[in-house]
């Protein structure tokens, strides 16, 4: 098959890396890539072409693909540009943006949208929101170490000694956990918390603490009065969470709800409590963020507090960003193509919940 | 030879059978504590044999028959044996030690000279060797039926602590009451021998699958205490010793292997007699075994090649630390050690990763999950460390598994798996795992940490 | 009472001896790990074959003509001697896993 | 005495914080604080007065201090606003910029500079290079590993297997051990040369890999050729750090040597020959740079090659520098300055060294 | 009561004595061990006085005085005794048993009737007894002597190898000659006794300082042999086997001892012979006392508050997962266990918290310099680990001194002071540390995490 | 020769109590940790004190007349207490410091 891919726009990231070229073209497809795609993730058109990928403008993908890749999608006019019987892979998010969906069924191509990849087992490959998340997580304790007028560290030293920094993260996803582990080997002091039940002893598997109300699990034990004490519960909980809110020199959030807005964990009195100098990644920017003061993208400052809104975090480690988007698309082509022959089959939960339009036909339902 | 040298050769032999128990209780002597000890035995049959008892008719032929007879049938068993079938062939073997002690209590108690004195340490003597001889040989022959499985661990007496208890009275008072007669009386000590042997039969029927090694290691000690028995017959030294040693590490062995299990031996044996321990399984395929850290440790420090695959729980517990700790211990033997990490282990991408490198394990330890599966056919141990679904052969072959298709390390092609979890319980995926009721596997339960603590221990002793 | 003291007169050094080997016989084996118990059973198992020169004594006392002892004791013999030898050649098949040396 | 502590003009730090305000008042010290000294360290005025400072325009400070504090020299013609008797203590670096010493000797006053404090055992608790070279080396990791498109350590994930980035350290002094320190905490293959020879035991003791010739040590035990062999042991050596730099994904460098321009040890060759992608950190920025292309407090990009030239980063964590900075000199003070008194006491090789110009005279010998 | 009860109770005291020893081998019995042992001990004693002879004369009352005045001796002495003046009691009461062997067998000498068969067991037996016991006795005494300092451990005899095996050969003969005479010659014994004392002398004259103990258990060993030889006059066996007893585990001792100081029984002998390991010091403050393994594990585990002082030396060794494990283990045991950061100690700002963070010890076990110092008048144990300067008491007193006024860690206020380093090296510093001599203070020698594991495994089997 | 086979012809039930009881003197104290070895050493010294019953043998059986032997006796007895009560005692107050109880 012949397969294009696209040069982002916004994104220092590339979605297929010259490795992965390689592997395509063994499995007999023809591979396009638009010029200067991987410039700015330190992948060359050389290396592409050593990896026998055809360098191409953007026109040629556009006209010749039957299989066009990209990270963020194109804008819609560049979707009419596409083959009929194209197939698009990328990530569309119907869930935030359903808008997308008759731009896509008019062009009547096929949508693939990674991001509604079910999260099964075996896609964990496929995943690139775990991937992408899991690099956020990281890279938002860096950029918070560099925002930080502080140490990370405990360090005793001649001129006295510097106590070790907090750092809380709410949200103990793929994200959130990946900043936990990244915290904790800088030596920060790291807490965390989460909705989800299992959350706690993930935390704890990180050797991190999990924030809790003292006796949860007693008023647990002692049953029956369950949904009162969990109304309770929850509002200690909060109370407990904006306490430590304050007492914490870095703040990570990551909570996302799928399809919703993000929830709102910091209010603005919250950050007012935070001490000077203190800094708030907030990786749910993107979904309007999890701290009221979030803005999108921007690196803000409230009464001293620095709160980083720059939610794509991926991009900012495009090498690896890149390598694992590749590996995960690479991963997911072999589940409807075989020795380069598209094979689209409903049956295969991953195919069925990912193809949101085909052939022109809209299958996605909110 | 003179005598005294003689019998000063025969403290020779105790003293290599001293040694040679001493040296089997350590792995690294263990072997040359069995030469020891079977070098103790030629010593002091020789010397049995040319120990000059006067003008005695010798019968040298009958007693080399025996001796080729014996040594072919035990040599040829010995070498044909499956490993597996270890523990039946020292139980049968000891059943024929228990005979031999009755066979020549029996045959002495009938040579007694007319008018011996019947209330007397001598006829005491005879009469307790026919009774332990026979309970260590019948009982031994059943509990080698019942771990041959031809004899149904279901057989079941009514009421069998009674029965034993009156059975063994029974038995005391007959023992008493013949050496209160006035006369020998050959055919009553026969009937003894009967209640003796129906005793040993009725002792081992009731316990159970798992305690059966306890028993034949109680059985062997009942024969050595027999031969101490015969011993006291003859005023040979070396049968009293020998046979003493045997009853008393026996005893103390058998108390050892209660303890490894965490019961009390009362409790094997009443419970074997009330039949309470033994929970006959049906679902035959369905069967966990269990490790000990001992044998674990054992296993591990005696390997080429291990591979740790650790998982989720190495996470929960923290035992980041001790798994390295272990690790480097390992190095120490000579063992190669490994690491084989899968993609997803742990609940975050790279998360064994993590906890690796904060216990410092140098990352040319780590393999990925295809290397390892390479690595795996030369591999003697599988050190399965709070992992589940990451080593779930369901993923192979159950195409209606949640997981089925997710690349796995395939653990099973290595010759050993020993996994540490807690429970049975499932992984993230909440699917049963094949893998525990496989051939190669033993569970070792509890907290990683905790484990691999003992562990530790264990190698640093064995 | 009085022949537990006859006995004790008679068998004094005995009873030393006995008492020596029976806390020889528990301390030789404590601390044993619990991979050992096995082989060290087997082991225990094939001394107690030690029986076997009661029937060596029994048959070289026995007049040439006793069929009844010289049989029984022809049955003592292999009985013992097959506990003893096979008793001996499985513990060493059983310890063969622990022949690999260590290499520091 | 009267205590005058500068805003700094050019940097994030302050000389002194609140805390120490109150330990030298406790001394029978005056202390007078310019307005919004602290400012941009997150210390606010507010935090000063209630330590018992007093809040003063800059002005006051130099009409009324006995004592005065700044992290960096002021201008020439502010030094000639101070008392005559004044005391002025600041980082002059006479071995950079002598053109200073005959200004302080027309103002008259007395200058101590921080940087001529000898770096002998007891003076460790005012040795302000090493507090501040500490928090720029661990820093130096923070930025390099914002600028890098990878990870720093090692990730076995369902997207394939990341490996860890290779860090080179030049340079193992104080900044240097600790970049050695952060950068091995955040799971990086860590590397480092040094030419001093405590320096390999010590770049051991931190768990990363020394840089040496093969065989060097054979070479140094077969002695006699010691001059000759040196030579070509310092030959292999440097080549085998341009081998070394070339495989490596991160390059700190933290070569000085004092009163001379920095050493160049990174060419632009072999920048060339460096991966897209790499990034250096050059901590002798401020004295030339130890790499070619190295602009001081700039970050460019040559051949994809990110160089980082900001030398100063502990300006970047000033929270902590600055109360690092605050109890060195408090120790400092504490030397000559007793019960409000000043002591200058020349037998002292602290004073001595450190004290550049004593009441008009210059004391300083470069 | 008649004697094979009273037979049979010597062998429950000869039980008491095999169970009291292999209690003192273990810390956690050894005190129930040594009671036992004495138990045993009482026990023997009182058969004894009422052990039916016959018709004897008894002579209570001089029983009685003996045992009175021994008692009252004993117990004050060993009540007075300082703690640091233990090994010289061992010394001088292991002293007076043998000098009772001696005269029993000397007595016994001079009672034989005349006209016994002399080239006898029984007369071989009193000589025996004679040469061992003089040995024992002799020795002992010039063993406490050097221990106590009165005797100068450098009076030395000319090539003392070739007096003590002449005088050994000289003795070996007399004790010959003796057997071969025609007739009993009580003054001839008296000169081998003369000879023996002598021997005792010179045997032990020429082993000097560190070597000490070795020999004094060597010589207990000897007691105990001789016990036995004078049992074996009497035919008791309680003595016998009491006596063989000590002496087997007195000479395993005596073997084990030699192990742990790395030599071999034979070199500590022959190298006191010929004086070859003994440096004499006249610079007497500046001794230098090593600490073992297994003292240093016992002391950290039974302590109550230890704190932990690393430096440069820790990290060098990469020793600080090695030294949380220590730490985990200690706390397991119920010791409190913190560690003070010196602001200086490694080689960059915050060097131990890197290592400590990285080993995973929670910040709050990490007390300050100026915490720490507050909490050691109250700690049981300071263990520095690879520290030096930092710990230098010289920065306190020495104005000379380069670190003069930096202020230290002052571990000299706790009870005791073990400190891991590989040799007398100087720190970074360059300069002496007076420490490594103090009172408190106890040099364990050898890299960091060696030794640290050494603990380890120690502290697990102890 | 012959006097030795004479004497183990004697003795050799002795024999084997010698032996016996060695092999258990080494057997009871393997493994006794270095802390131990001096508490070890003075706990067997006091049990060398054994060597009491034989003075006490000797007294009893003495004339009461004959003073030789009833003085050296007492010495012997004097001494051999000396070791006994003092090995115990000082042995005690060494294994003082074992006395804590571990807590978990
Ligand atoms: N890596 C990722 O990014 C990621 C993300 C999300 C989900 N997942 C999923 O997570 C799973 C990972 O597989 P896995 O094999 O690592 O873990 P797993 O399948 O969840 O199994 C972990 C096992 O560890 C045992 N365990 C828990 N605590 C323990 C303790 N303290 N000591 C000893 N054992 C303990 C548990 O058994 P007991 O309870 O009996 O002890 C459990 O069966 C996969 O299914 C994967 O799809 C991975
Ligand atoms: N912290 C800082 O920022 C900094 C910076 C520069 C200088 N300093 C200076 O460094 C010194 C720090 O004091 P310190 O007490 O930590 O260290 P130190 O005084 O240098 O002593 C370290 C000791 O560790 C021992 N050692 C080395 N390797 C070892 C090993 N593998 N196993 C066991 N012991 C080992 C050495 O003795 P052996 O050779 O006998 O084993 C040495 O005496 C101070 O003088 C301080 O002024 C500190």
């Amino acid at each position: 098959m012949q397969i294009g891919i696209l040069k982002e726009t916004n994104d220092q990231r590339v979605s297929i890396v010259p490795e992965t070229v390689q592997k395509l073209i063994d499995e007999n497809n023809v591979v396009m890539i638009e010029e200067g795609a991987g410039e700015e993730s330190f992948y060359s058109d050389d290396l592409y072409g050593e990896a026998g990928g055809r360098i191409v403008k953007r026109k040629d993908i556009f006209d010749k693909s039957e299989v066009l890749i990209s990270i963020k999608p194109v804008e819609d006019d560049e979707i009419s540009k596409m083959k009929k019987s194209a197939v698009y892979i990328t990530s569309f998010q119907p869930f935030l943006n359903d808008k997308i969906l008759p731009v896509l069924g008019d062009a009547g191509i096929t949508a693939m949208s990674l991001d509604m990849i079910p999260r099964i087992s075996i896609a964990q490959s496929m995943d690139v929101l775990s991937s992408m998340a899991s690099i956020s997580g990281y890279k938002a304790v860096l950029l918070a170490g560099t925002h930080l007028p502080r140490y990370f560290p405990m360090l005793t030293t001649a001129a006295g000694s510097i106590p070790p920094s907090k750092i809380l993260i709410l949200g103990a996803g793929v994200a959130g956990l990946q900043a936990i582990a990244t915290a904790r080997r800088l030596g920060a002091m790291v807490e965390a918390f989460d909705t989800r039940l299992a959350a706690r002893e993930e935390v704890q598997s990180l050797g991190a603490k999990f924030v809790e109300v003292e006796g949860a699990r007693d008023d647990k034990a002692a049953g029956g009065y369950a949904v009162e004490q969990t109304e309770e519960y929850k509002n200690k909980q909060k109370e407990l969470i904006a306490e430590h809110i304050a007492k914490s020199d870095v703040v990570i959030t990551t909570a996302l709800l799928r399809g919703k807005r993000a929830p709102v964990l910091i209010t603005k009195e919250m950050v007012h409590r935070m001490r000077p100098g203190s800094v708030i990644v907030d990786l749910a920017a993107i979904a309007g963020g999890n701290c009221e003061y979030t803005q999108k993208d921007k690196i803000v400052k409230e009464k001293n507090v620095t709160i980083i809104g720059i939610s794509e975090l991926s991009s900012t480690v495009p090498m690896h960003a890149s390598q694992l988007y590749s590996k995960n698309i690479l991963n997911y082509l072999k589940v409807f193509i075989r020795e380069g022959q598209l094979a689209l089959d409903f049956d295969k939960e991953i195919i069925s919940s990912s193809c949101i339009v085909h052939e022109g036909v809209i299958k996605y339902k909110s | 030879m003179e005598r005294p040298i003689l019998d000063f050769l025969y403290l020779v032999s105790i003293v290599f059978f001293i040694v040679g128990l001493r040296g089997l209780s350590h792995p690294e002597s263990a072997r040359r504590g069995n030469l020891l000890a079977a070098a103790g035995m030629i010593l002091a049959i020789i010397i049995t044999l040319f120990y000059p008892f006067g003008n005695t008719p010798n019968n040298y032929g009958w007693i080399a028959g025996g001796i080729l007879v014996g040594t072919v049938i035990g040599s040829v068993a010995a070498i044909k044996v499956k490993m597996t079938k270890m523990p039946e062939m020292v139980s049968i073997f000891n059943g024929f030690g228990g005979a031999c002690t009755m066979l020549i209590a029996i045959t002495e108690f009938r040579t007694l000279p007319p008018g011996t004195e019947l209330l007397s340490g001598q006829v005491f003597t005879v009469i307790f060797s026919v009774f332990i001889g026979s309970v260590a040989f019948s009982g031994s022959l059943v509990a080698y039926g019942k771990l041959d499985g031809f004899l149904r661990d279901s057989i079941r007496l009514p009421f069998p602590q009674i029965v034993n208890g009156v059975l063994l009275l029974v038995i005391i008072f007959f023992g008493g009451y013949i050496m209160m007669m006035d006369e020998l009386n050959y055919t009553i000590v026969l009937i003894l021998l009967g209640l003796s042997i129906i005793y040993g039969i009725t002792f081992v029927m009731p316990i159970g699958g798992g305690d059966m090694p306890v028993v034949i290691s109680l059985l062997n000690s009942f024969t050595g205490i027999g031969a101490a028995a015969a011993g006291l017959i003859y005023g040979n030294q070396v049968m009293i010793v020998g046979g003493i040693l045997v009853g008393a590490s026996g005893t103390f062995l058998t108390i050892l292997m209660c303890e490894a299990m965490n019961r009390s031996l009362i409790n094997v044996i009443i419970g074997g007699l009330g039949a309470t321990t033994f929970t006959g399984g049906d679902d035959k395929d369905k069967v966990v075994k269990e490790a000990s850290h001992g044998d674990t440790a054992i296993l591990l420090k005696y390997s080429q090649k291990v591979l740790i695959v650790p998982g989720y729980g190495l996470a929960v517990a923290q035992a980041q630390h001790a798994c390295h700790e272990l690790e480097s211990m390992l190095e120490k033997e000579g063992v190669q050690v490994r690491y084989g990490i899968h993609p997803v282990a742990g609940r975050m991408p790279g998360h064994m990763n993590v906890l690796l490198a904060e216990a410092d394990v140098p990352y040319d330890k780590l393999l990925e999950m295809e290397e390892a599966n390479k690595e795996l056919p030369t591999t003697d141990v599988v050190l399965v460390i709070g992992a589940n679904d990451v080593v779930n052969p369901a993923a192979k072959t159950d195409t209606g598994s949640p997981i089925y298709g997710m690349p796995i390390i395939d653990v099973e092609m290595a010759k050993n798996v020993i996994i540490m979890k807690r429970s049975m319980r499932t992984g993230y995926a909440g699917i049963d795992n094949p893998l525990f009721y496989g051939d190669k596997t033993k569970m070792l339960f509890g907290d990683a940490k905790d484990s691999l603590n003992k562990l530790k221990s264990e190698i640093s002793n064995a | 009472m009085e022949i537990i003291i006859q006995f004790i007169t008679e068998n004094i050094v005995m009873l030393y001896i006995l008492v020596l080997a029976i806390y020889l016989g528990m301390e030789v084996i404590s601390k044993v790990p619990t991979v050992l118990h096995t082989p060290l059973m087997s082991g225990a198992n094939a001394v107690s074959g030690v029986v076997i020169i009661g029937a060596i004594w029994l048959i070289r006392n026995a007049e040439p003509d006793n069929y009844f002892v010289l049989i029984i004791g022809f049955f003592g013999i292999a009985l013992a001697s097959i506990n003893v030898v096979g008793g001996f050649a499985v513990t060493n098949r059983m310890l063969e896993m622990f022949k690999k040396k260590k290499k520091k």
